[in-house]
């Protein structure tokens, strides 16, 4: 789950991190008002996740109220990468001295946390990795002694030469590191982190994601999310326990397991088909869940038949069967459906399937050629 | 042979009485699996009906049933809120093999977990897994016993239905495996294709093998690499998520392809340029794990 | 540094271990009013930093308030090994079903915390592991990782085998853990943890000893100290840095170096004197040191004469000197002075010493033979 | 020889630039000791002088240090609240040899301190120790160099100054060291009686085993089991606290009368049921070890 900057920031203030102030707004005079709190200079921000918002315009800054309002009634309600903005950050400007970056992800290799910093910040930090790999200095935390002070402080001595502002990087990482992990992040991040003209270091910019598996033991973190930022399908997807990805074509992919759901798309495509989605049903063989999966599809007027690619194994043919039959029934599904299911329990759920008046092949080649074809 | 377990492995299940853990462990058990206990907190003392003939002790701790069985290995079916410390349960009390299925375990539970699976010297499998089966011989975790069969084949997967699929071609065209093994879809798993493959050419009776991955991270590329460097057997691949964008998190929490890394396309090129076959579909990879033997 | 057992109590409810109620009360009144709050059946219990409270006749039962009373009148003022009750805990009394012990120490040999469990509770654990020493499970605690939930359980398991019972114990186990690390103790104990009638696992007693290193960074614990349980001398001593402990004899002994001061003792001893006291005045070489050093030892009517053994070797010898000139010259001293000065700037400190009309051998027996002949 | 550091040993100094590491500093210097850089977090740059003549770099972080000056031992002064952490940078940065002479370091930090060295794989002497000495050689910590002189002699204690009144004695009688350790005074501390023991079992120079130990713990009693199973050199022992009272703190951290154990009386006991010389008087040590050497 991504944070807004904002939400980001909190966190971040709430660890004990320097950054810089900022307050939300969803209107013109809100932010005009914020403006003149913070003295006239302000950085207008779109809150929306998505990368590039300085790119697109949604980021601007005002040298009084009056131009702040102006860039707010711009910025507000734009898309940014198909996002609408709903809301802006109005912050004061700082006097920025030096723009460097410090960034925590999760190492794959080191199966750690893996802190990184570079002392060329506030820009694309992939840009500088890709281009200027030496200039990101990379450590993996062990997580059982977790982020030690000499690492903290020998990682603040690659962004700064100055003793006074390497301490205050080295608390601004420890706390980072702290926040990161209370939080259950996934990701969390500073760019650019800067110091002031006075000898500051402070984070003006933040973002964070939170690990999806850590929602259920952390409430307070759960309540950021945003219900603007996703869609009535992934909403209702999430509600419901599936995975699910909205895609551009026309065939709806039904399928148990998040290989096989790949596999599937992957096939579709290879038949000259569009798939319309990534959806993973799980392991578990509730038929709400397909009934679920079945509205999710239905939904989008784009797609013109449905696809269900079952191999049973945890989840038993005979429930997704029974599955089937029910969302067919409660559901006034107006496009074809083509089925396969193979597996566990696959005589019975061949059975349940005919009483319906259903029929299911057993191969996925021929399961998605059909598909492919029903679809034109 | 088989790789890491076989039919003298006494395996206990964590959460056996909870749903999944006695259907699979009954499962397991009807396969030929040498069940020994089960644990499950504050459930010491009762027993488990493996058949209607057979059962077995369920102890409060896994340091209980492993003291009074002499079990080896441990298979995993506990809610994610749980799972990583149940690991770390298994590797404190000295098992050497442990299978974790349950998926949506928090990374950074599971950080530790590994950890504590490395300083014990223990094989975590997982997690986000189907498990591992020998065909013949045991079967721990979820992947059914009814599509594989025995023969000279070693599968290795991150995922669980796609890895029946590829396995169900395979049987049904004649190719019987040595173990098939899914690793997890999972970021941070116990056990790599790496790891996996070291295993395979360690095993005599292993004539082949097949990798199935997907979108997300580099341990295709590594295990293609490994390959070239180091295996003289026929490696037949096929990479799931050629049509996933970038930045989406597909079903497994480490299918996610980051910026331009951790594609298919790389990972593709990754193993043709070390000379591992590539099925465009999955049922190709039973013909070209075929051609692969000469068969 | 000991808690009393109200402030253990107090720590512990704040971990959020279930501990049984009770408040603290300075005279008969208090008590009579927190024992009609607390229904009348209450047991009065006497804090002072010793064990053997229940033998020497410190804690009693009261079947109503008047009776609470009059065991107050008796407990407060009296002294127990030494210790003079100044205040009494009050607590209603509790249906005991079992009485089990839990503890934590740090073990030398593992280097890490261990936590000791036995289900007979409520004696001298350390007789229980004289005598049964298998009735005791102990488990070292990996800094690294901390007290793992499954460990926890293991523990539980082995008090109590009622899931319901293990549940709670393992509760409190993990909280327990939580506060020892979290108030840098170096001893944690609840004797007895018991289960009532009503299927509660809760402390009723608590005993906890913090790491007198740790002070300085939780201000909060530091200010737990109980002036006065604490002797004039030894209040002193802490406030200049010195390691002192009063002992019987006649011979004060002010020395540099733990070891040393051991062995000066030893040897006085050895030659059929009787030390008066412990003092190490430590590796620093600040005067005022001595001078507390000296007003400490001369405060103690007892002692007949004053030796000083100092080996120098991070303390310099000429400071120490120094430091012995000006105590001299800054009180008034009416025993004789014997000492020993060795080591880096010896030369110079004999110098000083001999300015100031004071002389120094140079051998540890010599000056031990000539303080236990001077104390007569 | 000298066990442990020698006169190769390249050495850094953390806390170089306060006013027990300056000092001390200087003084190994004079005594010989291969001073190559100090370490004082935001004095990197800066040089510190170890003489009129001679200076050493002065860096941020031990990393740093370690990889400008090869070093391979730090010594510590730093103070209580920083040690653990000094020690922790030490250790991760690959120094193989730490001395920490810091008294007064919350226990709770060396555990983890000492856990990382041992993953490190690095030896920790203290803390709360007076250091090592190898006479003629090298000296890290804080034992005055004019006591000590070579010889056939190997000394281990627990305690500073009483060492350096069992080392006068041993020199003025013509007894002089291969080393001297003192290992600390703290409750956990990195290396043990034992450790020494087995270091200087392996010393060809060393005839002749001191070891000082005294009240609290049971490092002397194991000690001593050592030396009757494995060492073939004679041992004389002292042990310091035979008058303080149980359950009280002997200034050394370590050094408490805990119930019945840990007592001097048990530890005395312990040496002579193993054949080792207990001596009376600090100043016997020099006798009992002369007349076991034959001398």
């Amino acid at each position: 789950m991504d944070l807004h900057e904002y939400q980001a920031k909190e966190l971040f203030r709430a660890a004990g991190m320097a950054v810089n102030p900022g307050e939300v707004a969803d209107d013109p005079q809100g932010v005009r008002a914020l403006a003149e709190e913070y003295g006239g200079r302000v950085v207008v921000k779109a809150q929306v996740h998505s990368g590039g918002r300085g790119k697109a315009g949604g980021v601007k800054l005002a040298t009084d109220a009056d131009e702040a309002a102006r860039h707010a009634e711009a910025i507000l309600g734009m898309k940014i990468r198909g996002l609408t903005v709903g809301h802006v950050l109005v912050s004061p400007t700082e006097d920025i001295a030096t723009e460097a970056y410090a960034g925590i992800l999760v190492d794959r290799e080191g199966q750690c946390p893996v802190l990184m910093v570079s002392a060329e910040g506030g820009v694309d930090i992939e840009e500088v990795a890709a281009t200027n790999p030496d200039a990101i200095h990379k450590l993996q935390v062990d997580p059982r002694y977790g982020l030690m002070p000499h690492q903290a402080w020998g990682l603040a001595t690659r962004l700064f030469s100055d003793p006074a502002l390497t301490k205050q990087a080295a608390r601004i990482l420890t706390r980072l590191y702290r926040a990161f992990v209370d939080n259950g992040a996934s990701m969390a991040e500073i760019n650019p982190l800067i110091s002031t003209g006075g000898g500051k270091v402070k984070a003006i910019d933040a973002k964070v994601s939170i690990d999806d598996n850590e929602l259920f033991r952390r409430p307070a973190v759960a309540a950021l999310r945003d219900p603007d930022s996703e869609s009535e399908a992934d909403a209702k997807a999430r509600a419901a326990g599936l995975s699910f990805v909205k895609l551009e074509g026309n065939v709806g992919c039904c399928v148990n397991g998040a290989g096989l759901a790949m596999a599937t798309m992957d096939l579709v495509k290879y038949y000259g088909g569009d798939p319309a989605n990534f959806l993973d049903i799980g392991g578990s063989s509730n038929p709400d869940k397909v009934v679920a999966a079945l509205e999710i599809i239905t939904a989008d007027a784009g797609v013109k038949v449905i696809l269900f690619n079952i191999f049973g194994g945890i989840t038993r043919c005979d429930d997704v069967a029974q599955g089937i039959v029910e969302a067919v029934g409660r559901l006034d599904i107006a496009i074809p459906l083509v089925i396969r299911l193979t597996g566990t329990n696959e005589e019975l759920a061949r059975e349940i399937l005919a009483e319906a008046g259903l029929a299911a092949v057993a191969s996925m080649d021929e399961v998605v050629q059909e598909a492919v074809r029903l679809a034109g | 042979m088989s790789i890491y377990v076989d039919e003298t492995t006494r395996v206990i299940v964590q959460g056996i009485t909870g749903r999944d853990g006695s259907f699979h462990t009954r499962q397991m058990a009807a396969y030929g699996t040498r069940v020994v206990a089960g644990v499950t907190p504050g459930k010491g003392g009762r027993s488990f009906a493996l058949s209607g003939k057979e059962e077995v002790p369920v102890y409060d701790t896994v340091a209980d049933a492993v003291a009074e069985t002499g079990a080896n290995a441990s298979v995993i079916y506990v809610p994610p809120a749980f799972a990583a410390s149940a690991i770390m349960e298994a590797a404190d009390a000295g098992v050497g093999f442990i299978v974790c299925v349950t998926e949506g375990i928090p990374v950074l539970d599971m950080t530790r977990a590994h950890a504590l699976a490395r300083d014990r010297g223990c094989r975590v499998l997982g997690p986000n897994c189907p498990g591992i089966i020998c065909p013949g011989k045991t079967t721990l975790g979820i992947i059914p016993g009814s599509i594989v069969t025995e023969g000279p084949v070693g599968l290795i997967s991150r995922s669980g239905t796609l890895t029946y699929e590829a396995v169900h071609h395979l049987t049904r065209d004649g190719l019987g495996q040595t173990t098939c093994v899914g690793i997890g879809g999972d970021p941070l798993i116990g056990t790599s294709f790496v790891d996996c493959l070291a295993a395979f050419a360690d095993d005599p009776d292993t004539e082949a093998v097949v990798m199935i991955g997907e979108i997300g991270g580099t341990a295709e590329q590594e295990a293609a690499a490994w390959v070239s460097a180091n295996l003289d057997i026929p490696v037949v691949g096929f990479i799931a998520g050629r049509t996933a964008p970038p930045g989406t998190r597909m079903g497994h929490a480490g299918a996610i392809i980051s910026g331009s890394s951790g594609t298919a396309a790389e990972k593709t090129r990754a193993f043709e340029d070390n000379g591992i076959k590539v099925a465009k579909r999955p049922a190709e990879i039973a013909v070209l794990a075929r051609e692969s033997l000469g068969r």
